[in-house]
């Protein structure tokens, strides 16, 4: 069934419209510029909540138009792709609030507002990319938009911070250009395709396969900061804490491990990359992350850098998830997707408060602050936990799945792998629950407690908290995120 | 041997040595008289060109294109003779 | 062999001993201290066959020789001393009380020596008191406080067990009515008998519940006497049993139910006490006590079912000899390791020290793996009961011994012992050459007796997963110690720290490169443009191109005309022909625009006008 | 050998390729620029020769004419503004960094190597080969003119024509812009005496322009080559200061340069209009349009190439008697 | 009474110019109506060209080879709209930015007749009227570059008209060859004519010629200087589109001679890629604005030259779509930057890059403008300069020309690098030493240049009719 396919369009120009609009509002008037931000923002809930409606009913959504011969422009709206705008727009959402608080009187809104518009414009493209040749366009607008963000505090540092992103992001985007083409000449196509598109070209050429894989998945690995390419995340952290936010929890890693996700179930095939024998190198190449990831964490003591370490780490669950090339475990690397973002993004929002409310940046300054800001490290407690993985909360139920799968795809290291990457989660979120709660913080004075924090920077990560609670705990509803992983996964594995 | 080819062969030689000169001459006037020599060359290419063997009147159709360059060398000479002068001047506040 | 031989043998180190105390003479003596066990060590590698010599005028009967066990013993303990001395040597160069270390030392040796070559009870027994008792000096040495207590608990030991076992060896010989300790050994001895004579060289044994004395001792001693008490003289526990007890002959299920259950105990005791120590010696100790476990399970075994004697006894010997090169291996190389001043020789020596520490723990292939597997296979022949238990706690005895090792190393690490520093490379070379037989055992043994070699050899090499099982585990606990001691967070980033200084290093090296590359970088482009502008290499560029493509030009031409035939090139095409070709060229191209427009089209629907 | 021309030709085209090298090989600039002068006179001699007397008339009124006259005045300002009027030599401008020998023999050599090929491709080209004679000569009855030259220049290939004119306005255009603003430019003159000649000679020279043009229609001449003899008038009466352009001549000064350009275009464009294609004159009106547009262009010319010589817009500049010099 | 736009397109410029010159008070105005009504010209003949797919008109009544015939195809209309409508932004910015008057009352006639210059050379078919045209082109390309008057604007000038003459002069001597060989000087001989030697010399010179005129690298050594002294407009008309007429007749001779020898398209490729890189080193190395961008064109052209090669002998026709697409998307795309970079430094007062982030004065617009513009000159999607460079890298792969691939990337890479140095100068802030000043507002002169880097970003998406449409009347030589 399909149905005119313009819906899809307008949820992609409600932001990207937007943003030309925001730009162009005069500094002062943050006002009209809130309500723009937030209108759009709840319009695209709307939007999306009514497009996931439309698919869940089967309706398919496919707009092309043609931009070389034989190239097309090509927006789908599948359920993978419901998947991950969902998060988007519920998340940019609740990161506009956040934002608005936060940069209540900062210098450039404009500027801000108008990237942090074209950025989530970016990530919804990225979700509805028919092929990869259009989500080529759209990963380079995100790195593109994501930038003057990164740098938004115009200091040399985080000059410097945005130099290495830039570098990082896109030399990835450029090689992701040369697999692309590569995928064009070898197969004639970039579509996306449950099954993949390469079955042919695997069987007769391997070893060109087998580099167009290497290519596709090492410049999207930039991006969902695998091993070797993790760097410019923690050194990224210089941004405003919204954009950390945004950044770990929807925009660019999941950027990263979406694309990731689209290659090996709908370019290669999930299969095919099984029979070229690549899944296995990723599999490791994300066990490394991981573990890597967090003993990093550990050793941080600068709280960003601790949630952008963990973030290096917790996003290769979902890269494992693929690599396993097992449906179940596939079903944890999707709702891992998901529950990630909402855990990361509580815990971003809940440090970015505890820097503005306290000034409190270190862990080692963290003594006693869950007295100070009891609903912010709730908040945060809440997202740790899940992190770590205890049930019934969203991150035990992604790494339980992921478990599963292990042991579906005949990897019974992948249990060794989540309960070593669980403890050490433990070691480095424990420690901040701890000084938080139980130890006492230097006293500050009533006056000097740092500025009051308004409910726009408040109400955020709580709200994002409790979605932690639901995912996780109501993860058998119908239309949870878990239920409609499974429905993707279906569809990908052609069951 | 017929004169055009002997002035076919003359208008090659000029043209080679105003491209010498143009290439290797470092006076602003001086490059200015190459490149002229070499229009003067090419002229003479054309005009052998169109050279018929007497009685036969030559082809005017060269002629035409060679009365042509010859203006429109003129007006690139006047125009890099005015820079000239006028960077002259220039210069000369300068020293001053 | 004539007596004189084996008097010299004994008492060569006596002699020695008895120089030392002239000043005049001790230089050289001490250059000469490697020497002072060489007669007996040559004496049991050239006297192959069994021999018994008396001299009925000393004491009451002198009697003194060599069998198959004997010799071996002599050989491995000889050899220990060998080293031991050499490393003494240097150990004691400047030490004040070096002189009557030396004067003990070489006081011990003629003991141990004598007790071996002895062959009846008063011999060895006078032999076996020297022994112990001049070891007490060099327990003593130090005189520290460590050092004191240890010697006192020592020499209380020694004391007793000189006296059980005096009481049984009268006893023995009242039963036999011999003091030839053969007499004894075929003798249907008492309960009684064999017990205290268990008891008396079970004190030297180290078995559990009388071990007490030996780690302390083998801590506080100077690295040179620790190798020999480790490794020679508690032999002469076991060399004592095997000479006098029966065994073999009659069956003491009691007391084979005692010594094995000791055993057993000991092996883990040991292993219990043996980790919460730290100094390397006393854990090496331990370690020791541990092994003599395993000895006693042999005996125990033996005691019970004498059938089994005979496969028992080349393993018993075999353990003795592995245990002994091994163990004072391992001491020497303690002591060398702290001797050490550079980085890089503590990193050899240590390398090195690994060797003996996985011959001990029984890795497969080496003295320690077929010892165990050996021993196994002969207790089959032992008790049924015991049979499963005794292999198992021998297959976790390496287990045991593996944590040992590894806690010695730790401890080595932590808290290494006072050593001199004066010539480090002079103590690595006992060490080396020591721990180099120690692995070399498996292959030297059928050399020296391939009779008693065969059955220990046949046996499986070993397994490994004990041992590796013991690293890891020791490796984990060594980490999670760690971490406890510098706090988690410091840990972890600890771990982190070689990735990081590897990193950091590469970052350097890299930054070094950039600002090498970036001079480079800035100086090449600008000189090369600034040379291209005044050399005005542009117009020579010019100049340049037109050459190379004319020249590509004309060998295109040239290659073209080729294939054509140049009389078509000669002569100018007619007029008619030139205006004909445009004309077709022309109509082509319409025919070519209609399609493509159509195309055009086609493709983009009513925006192109339809071609009315 | 027969040819006793040939021994002529021989020793023309010597005398031209040593005058072109030794142009430039001089060191004295005024020298070098006699010698050009000298160059381009044997030049047209030689197209003369070629049976090319259009071209020759064109390149020794304008290719050597101008040209010179406008070098000479080039080399005057430099003289004026280094300060070395009173030096007898200009040796030109010595770079401080010259470029090094070897690098000028490279350049040298190449030039060696592209005239070889040059010549190969010469002299393997078809001699009297195929050209526009047979058309050309079909086609002039059409044309309105008689002189296949003009025909070509005014009607067969008129847009190159326009264009070339074109050239020509962008030329004083760009040199007005270049040289506005620039006050304390020399005016070189040739004084009182020349005042005389110039009043003598001047109708003189308008005649013999005049007659050129209107010649062309049927035999060698035509607009430009009058042109460039009007143009001569123009320069000798800046020369000898008869005429001294003022400020308020500038609009009329535009004018005159846009009249030919914008005449020609005009006309083919208007003719375009009637349903024909631009430049395609209506055959009874051929010759009266191409007269007219040649008579403008003519104008055009001459007030153009007066102008290039002159150089810089009309400006008030006080004083102006006082700033005579040589 | 109808005249047909083909005709229009060339003598409303020229009398357009004939008019603003006459009328220097009025010249603005007047340059920017006919500039206006040219555009209007080009629609109308893209019109007939989209039904016809070719408009031939022989001029005269003249048939070639005695007369010169006019032809339009779908490239040479592309060409001329991009020519029109570029030049009619770079109109409206310079209607507001040139202040000097007398700037003004050159710059327009001058940029009239370039005008008229440039649309000639698209349309003819001629390759003496082609040596005319460039001339025109040149000396009112050389009166633009020198618009400004300072002295480094002059010697630039001086510079550019030696290699320009020189450049136009070997053209000349080609023309003569051709003519020699084959007896006519149209485009229907040149496909008709034979590889001879003569031919051989001819070719020889006129691509050098043009090289010389389009400035590819070792060649370039007049542009740099050249367009970044010049005043903004006229850098922005000299870098967008004055250096595309010779590669258009680069491109068309190649179609029609009997060239492409394959190590020629190779050497032609391989200074291409020594203009990639050596032209991202300068790039990198330059100390202003402008300069910085004047390189770009050096890379750039050097690009457009691989897109040619990318394929060799073999892909030709394909390549030079690829190139066509790169040749439109870097004439928006740098006339864009050009307007931004002249706006930078009008409202900073220097275009210094290093000190750039010195300034209280934040021309926010300017910079935005400024950093389209790259974002299309980088070849990110989905501009128009991306669509080229996929359209050249999948050439290249497909013929397993890795070579240009590596290069291609690295210049990518490199363009990233220089290009990033100006937006560090623009977002950093800690180097002021007051604060920021107020904005001064949007100015004509912003929405000009702002609309052609959108343009530049946005024609990406229409890169497919774009090339349909560059292929009627198979302008490529292409013969199905």
């Amino acid at each position: 069934m399909t149905e005119t396919p313009f819906l899809p369009l307008i949820i992609l120009l409600t932001s990207l419209l937007a943003a030309p609009v925001l730009f162009a509002l005069p500094e002062s008037a943050a006002r009209l510029r809130t309500c723009i931000n937030l209108g759009v923002a709840s319009l695209k809930v709307a939007l999306v909540a009514w497009l996931g409606w439309k698919v869940g009913q089967g309706v398919i959504y496919d707009l092309r138009f043609t931009m070389l011969p034989g190239l097309e422009f090509k927006l789908q709206a599948d359920p993978l792709a419901i998947l991950f705008i969902s998060l988007s727009a519920i998340l940019w959402l609740i990161t506009t609030v956040y934002s608005v608080g936060y940069l209540e009187r900062g210098p450039h809104r404009a500027r801000f507002f108008g990237f942090f518009s074209l950025c989530v414009a970016a990530t919804v493209g990225i979700a509805m990319a028919g092929n990869l040749f259009t989500f080529l366009i759209f990963y380079e607008l995100l790195t593109l938009a994501t930038f003057p963000l990164v740098i938004h505090k115009g200091s040399a540092e985080a000059l410097r911070a945005g130099r290495i992103y830039l570098t990082y992001t896109l030399a990835g985007g450029l090689v992701l250009l040369l697999g692309t083409l590569g995928l064009w000449v070898l197969a004639g196509t970039t579509e996306f395709r449950p099954g993949g598109v390469l079955e042919a070209v695997a069987n007769e050429n391997r070893l060109a396969a087998q580099m167009l894989f290497v290519v596709l998945v090492g410049a999207l690995g930039v991006k969902a900061a695998l091993f070797p390419f993790h760097a410019w995340l923690p050194i990224a952290m210089v941004a405003p804490a919204p954009v950390s936010a945004l950044l770990h929890a929807v925009a660019v890693v999941k950027a990263g491990a979406f694309g990731i996700m689209r290659v090996v179930y709908e370019v290669f095939g999930i299969e095919t990359a099984q029979a070229l024998g690549m899944t296995a190198p990723l599999a490791a190449m994300a066990a490394i992350t991981i573990i890597f990831g967090s003993l990093k964490a550990i050793a941080q003591d600068d709280i960003k850098k601790r949630l952008a370490y963990s973030t290096v780490s917790q996003v290769s669950y979902i890269t494992l998830g693929v690599a396993l090339a097992s449906p179940i475990a596939a079903v944890g690397a999707l709702a891992h997707l998901i529950h990630q973002g909402l855990m990361k993004i509580t815990m971003f929002m809940a440090a970015g408060n505890l820097a503005e409310g306290l000034g409190v940046k270190r862990v080692s300054e963290m003594n006693g602050v869950g007295r100070d800001m009891p609903g912010t490290m709730l908040a945060f407690s809440a997202a740790a936990l899940a992190m770590i993985g205890l049930p019934p909360l969203a991150g035990f139920v992604s790494k339980w799945y992921l478990a599963q799968g292990g042991l579906d795809a005949g990897a019974s290291w992948v249990i060794a792998l989540l309960l070593g990457s669980s403890l050490l989660n433990a070691i480095y979120f424990l420690p901040m629950l701890h000084r938080a709660w139980f130890r006492d913080g230097p006293e500050r004075a009533e006056g000097s407690a740092g500025r009051h924090i308004g409910w726009m920077l408040a109400a955020p990560p709580i709200t994002t908290a409790l979605m932690v609670l639901v995912v996780g705990g109501f993860a058998n509803a119908p239309f949870s995120p878990l239920e409609w992983t499974r429905f993707v996964v279906a569809i990908e594995y052609q069951e | 041997m017929t004169p055009d080819l002997i002035y076919g062969v003359t208008g090659i030689a000029v043209f080679a040595i105003g491209l010498v000169g143009a290439l290797c001459a470092q006076d602003r006037l001086r490059r200015v008289l190459a490149l002229k020599l070499c229009s003067v060359g090419a002229g003479f290419l054309l005009v052998v060109g169109a050279w018929r063997v007497p009685p036969a009147s030559p082809d005017p159709v060269p002629h035409a294109l060679v009365i042509t360059g010859i203006v429109v060398m003129v007006s690139a000479t006047a125009v890099a003779l005015a820079l000239i002068r006028r960077l002259q001047s220039l210069e000369a506040e300068d020293d001053d | 062999m004539p007596l004189a031989v084996y008097l010299f043998a004994v008492s060569w180190p006596l002699a020695m001993a008895f120089a030392l105390l002239f000043s005049a003479a001790r230089p050289i003596l001490w250059r000469m201290l490697p020497l002072a066990a060489l007669p007996a060590l040559m004496l049991g590698m050239l006297q192959t066959t069994p021999d018994l010599v008396s001299g009925a005028w000393f004491v009451l009967g002198l009697s003194m020789g060599l069998d198959q066990v004997s010799r071996l013993f002599l050989i491995f303990t000889a050899t220990l001393w060998i080293a031991a001395s050499s490393a003494a040597r240097h150990w004691m160069r400047d030490d004040a009380r070096a002189t009557g270390f030396g004067v003990l030392f070489l006081m011990a040796m003629s003991g141990n020596l004598g007790l071996i070559l002895s062959k009846d009870a008063m011999a060895f027994y006078g032999a076996f008191a020297l022994m112990s008792f001049a070891s007490y000096g060099l327990v003593l040495h130090t005189r520290d406080p460590g050092a004191q207590s240890a010697a006192r608990l020592y020499i209380g030991f020694v004391v007793i067990g000189e006296l059980i076992l005096f009481s049984g060896l009268v006893l023995a010989a009242t039963q036999s009515g011999s003091i030839l300790l053969a007499d004894m050994r075929a003798a249907d001895l008492s309960g009684l008998t064999v017990a205290l004579l268990l008891v008396g060289f079970g004190i030297k044994l180290g078995v559990m519940p009388l071990h007490f004395w030996l780690p302390p001792a083998h801590g506080a001693a100077p690295v040179p006497a620790s190798a020999v008490l480790s490794g020679a003289m508690i032999k002469a526990g076991l060399f004592g049993i095997l000479s006098a007890v029966p065994l073999g002959v009659v069956a003491y299920p009691d007391h084979g139910t005692l010594v094995m259950a000791a055993g057993m105990v000991t092996i883990f005791a040991a292993l219990l006490l043996g980790v919460q120590e730290s100094s390397a010696k006393t854990v090496l100790g331990y370690s020791s006590v541990s092994q003599m476990g395993i000895i006693a399970l042999g005996l125990g075994a033996a005691l019970m079912t004498p059938e089994a004697w005979p496969a028992l006894l080349p393993v018993l010997v075999f353990l003795a000899a592995h245990h002994a090169l091994s163990k004072g291996a391992m001491f020497l190389g303690v002591g060398a390791w702290a001797a050490q001043t550079g980085r890089v020789a503590r990193l050899i020596l240590g390398a090195a020290l690994l060797a003996p520490a996985l011959v001990l723990a029984g890795m497969p292939f080496s003295s320690g793996g077929f010892g165990k597997e050996a021993l196994k296979s002969a207790l089959v022949l032992g008790s049924e009961v015991w049979l499963p238990w005794l292999t198992l706690a021998l297959t976790l005895s390496g287990l045991a011994t593996t944590f040992l090792m590894a806690r010695a190393l730790a401890n080595l690490w932590t808290n290494p012992p006072k050593a001199p520093r004066t010539k480090p490379e002079a103590l690595a070379l006992p060490f080396l050459s020591l721990a180099g037989v120690a692995i070399a055992l498996p292959v030297i043994w059928p050399v020296l007796d391939d009779r008693i070699a065969a059955p220990v050899l046949a046996a499986k090499p070993g397994a490994l997963w004990p041992l590796a099982v013991g690293v890891l585990i020791a490796l984990t606990a060594a980490v999670a110690a760690y971490a406890q001691k510098i706090g988690l967070r410091a840990f972890f980033s600890g771990i982190t720290a070689p990735g990081r200084a590897l990193s950091d290093q590469l970052g350097r090296q890299w930054a070094a490169k950039r600002r090498a590359a970036r001079r480079v970088g800035t100086a090449v482009p600008r000189s090369l443009s600034n040379h291209a502008h005044r050399w005005r290499l542009g117009q020579t560029a010019i100049a340049g191109l037109i050459v190379a493509v004319m020249m590509i030009e004309a060998t295109a031409t040239l290659r073209a005309t080729q294939i054509k035939t140049p009389a078509v090139l000669l002569s100018a095409p007619s007029q008619e022909m030139e205006l004909d070709k445009p004309d077709l060229s022309t109509d082509r191209q319409m025919e070519d625009a209609d399609a493509a427009r159509d195309t055009f089209s086609d493709r983009y629907g009513p925006s192109g006008r339809s071609p009315d | 050998m027969t040819d006793p021309f040939l021994l002529f030709d021989l020793l023309l085209a010597g005398a031209i390729i040593a005058l072109a090298a030794s142009t430039l090989a001089v060191r004295d600039l005024f020298a070098s620029i006699v010698l050009f002068i000298i160059f381009g006179l044997l030049s047209a001699l030689a197209w003369v020769r070629l049976s090319a007397p259009d071209v020759a008339l064109a390149e020794a009124a304008i290719g050597t004419g101008v040209t010179g006259a406008l070098l000479l005045k080039t080399l005057h300002h430099l003289r004026f503004v280094t300060g070395r009027l009173a030096l007898d030599t200009a040796t030109g401008f010595t770079p401080e960094h010259p470029v090094p020998p070897a690098v000028l023999w490279a350049n040298a050599a190449l030039c060696g190597l592209i005239t070889l090929g040059l010549a190969v491709a010469f002299l393997g080209a078809p001699q009297a080969g195929p050209g526009f004679d047979v058309l050309v000569a079909d086609a002039l009855p059409q044309s309105g003119v008689d002189h296949p030259v003009t025909a070509v220049l005014l009607n067969f290939r008129a847009y190159d024509t326009l264009m070339e004119v074109v050239v020509l306005l962008a030329a004083v255009i760009a040199v007005w812009q270049i040289e506005r603003g620039l006050t304390a430019a020399p005016a070189p003159s040739l004084g009182e005496v020349w005042q005389g000649f110039a009043r003598l000679s001047l109708p003189a020279i308008v005649i013999v322009g005049t007659y050129l043009l209107w010649k062309g229609a049927e035999a060698p001449g035509g607009a430009f080559q009058g042109g460039a003899v009007l143009a001569a008038v123009g320069l000798v009466l800046l020369l000898s200061r008869l005429y001294v352009p003022r400020p308020s001549h500038r609009a009329a000064a535009r004018w005159a340069f846009v009249l030919g350009t914008g005449a020609f275009a005009a006309v083919a464009l208007l003719v375009a209009s009637g349903g024909r294609v631009a430049f395609q004159y209506p055959i009874e009106h051929a010759k009266t349009l191409i007269l007219l547009i040649e008579g403008l262009v003519t104008i055009s010319i001459a007030v153009t190439l007066a102008a290039l010589f002159h150089g810089r817009e009309p400006v008030a500049i006080p004083n102006e008697r006082d700033r005579d010099d040589t | 009474m109808m005249i047909d736009p083909l005709t229009l397109t060339l003598f409303i410029p020229l009398f357009g110019a004939i008019g603003a010159f006459v009328f220097p008070r009025v010249a603005s105005a007047i340059g920017l109506a006919s500039v206006l009504v040219t555009v209007g010209a080009v629609a109308a003949l893209a019109r007939d060209i989209l039904a016809q797919s070719e408009v031939t008109i022989a001029l005269g009544g003249w048939e070639p080879p005695l007369g010169i015939s006019l032809r339009a195809d779908g490239l040479s209309v592309a060409m001329l709209a991009m020519t029109g409508v570029v030049g009619l932004l770079v109109s409206i910015g310079a209607f507001d930015s040139l202040k000097d008057a007398r700037q003004r009352q050159y710059f327009w006639p001058l940029w009239l007749l370039l005008l008229t210059g440039m649309n000639g050379v698209y349309l003819s078919t001629d390759i003496f009227n082609l040596y005319v045209m460039i001339e025109v082109i040149a000396l009112a390309a050389v009166g633009l570059t020198v618009l400004s008057g300072t002295k480094a604007a002059l010697r630039a000038g001086l510079e550019y008209m030696y290699a320009s003459i020189l450049g136009a002069l070997l053209f000349l001597l080609g023309v003569g060859f051709v003519y020699l060989q084959i007896g006519r000087l149209d485009f229907a001989g040149l496909i008709a004519a034979e590889p001879t030697g003569a031919m051989s010399a001819a070719l020889a010179l006129m691509v050098v010629g043009l090289l010389l005129k389009t400035a590819l690298f070792p060649l370039h050594f007049w542009l740099p200087a050249a367009h970044a002294n010049a005043t903004a407009p006229a850098s922005a008309l000299l870098s967008g589109l004055v250096v595309k007429a010779a590669l258009y007749i680069f491109l068309r001779l190649t179609t029609y001679m009997p060239l492409p020898d394959e190590i020629l398209v190779t050497l032609v490729g391989a200074l291409g890629a020594g203009a990639v890189l050596w032209g991202g080193i300068q790039a990198f190395r330059a100390e202003r604005l402008k300069m910085l961008v004047a390189w770009s064109t050096v890379v750039q052209i050097g690009l457009i030259f691989i897109a040619f090669a990318r394929a060799g002998q073999v892909g030709l026709t394909e390549s030079w779509k690829a190139a066509a697409l790169l040749i439109l998307a870097h004439g928006v795309a740098k006339a864009a930057m050009f307007l931004s970079a002249g706006r930078i430094k009008d409202e900073i007062g220097h275009d210094i890059i290093r000190d750039l982030d010195r300034s209280e004065i934040r021309p926010t617009l300017a910079q935005f403008t400024f950093a389209l513009a790259a974002i299309s000159l980088i070849g990110l999607p989905p501009s128009l300069g991306f669509i080229g460079k996929w359209s050249l890298l999948e050439g290249a792969m497909a013929a397993g020309y890795w070579h240009w691939v590596v290069v291609t990337m690295i210049g990518t890479l490199m363009s990233v690098a220089y290009f990033s140095r100006v937006f560090a100068g623009f977002l950093r802030f800690d180097r002021m030493r007051g604060e920021i000043a107020e904005h001064k507002g949007w100015a004509l002169a912003d929405i000009a240049p702002l609309t052609l880097a959108i343009s530049a970003i946005s024609l990406g998406l229409m890169a497919a009719p774009i090339l349909s449409f560059i292929e009627l009347g198979y302008p490529f030589g292409a013969r199905p």
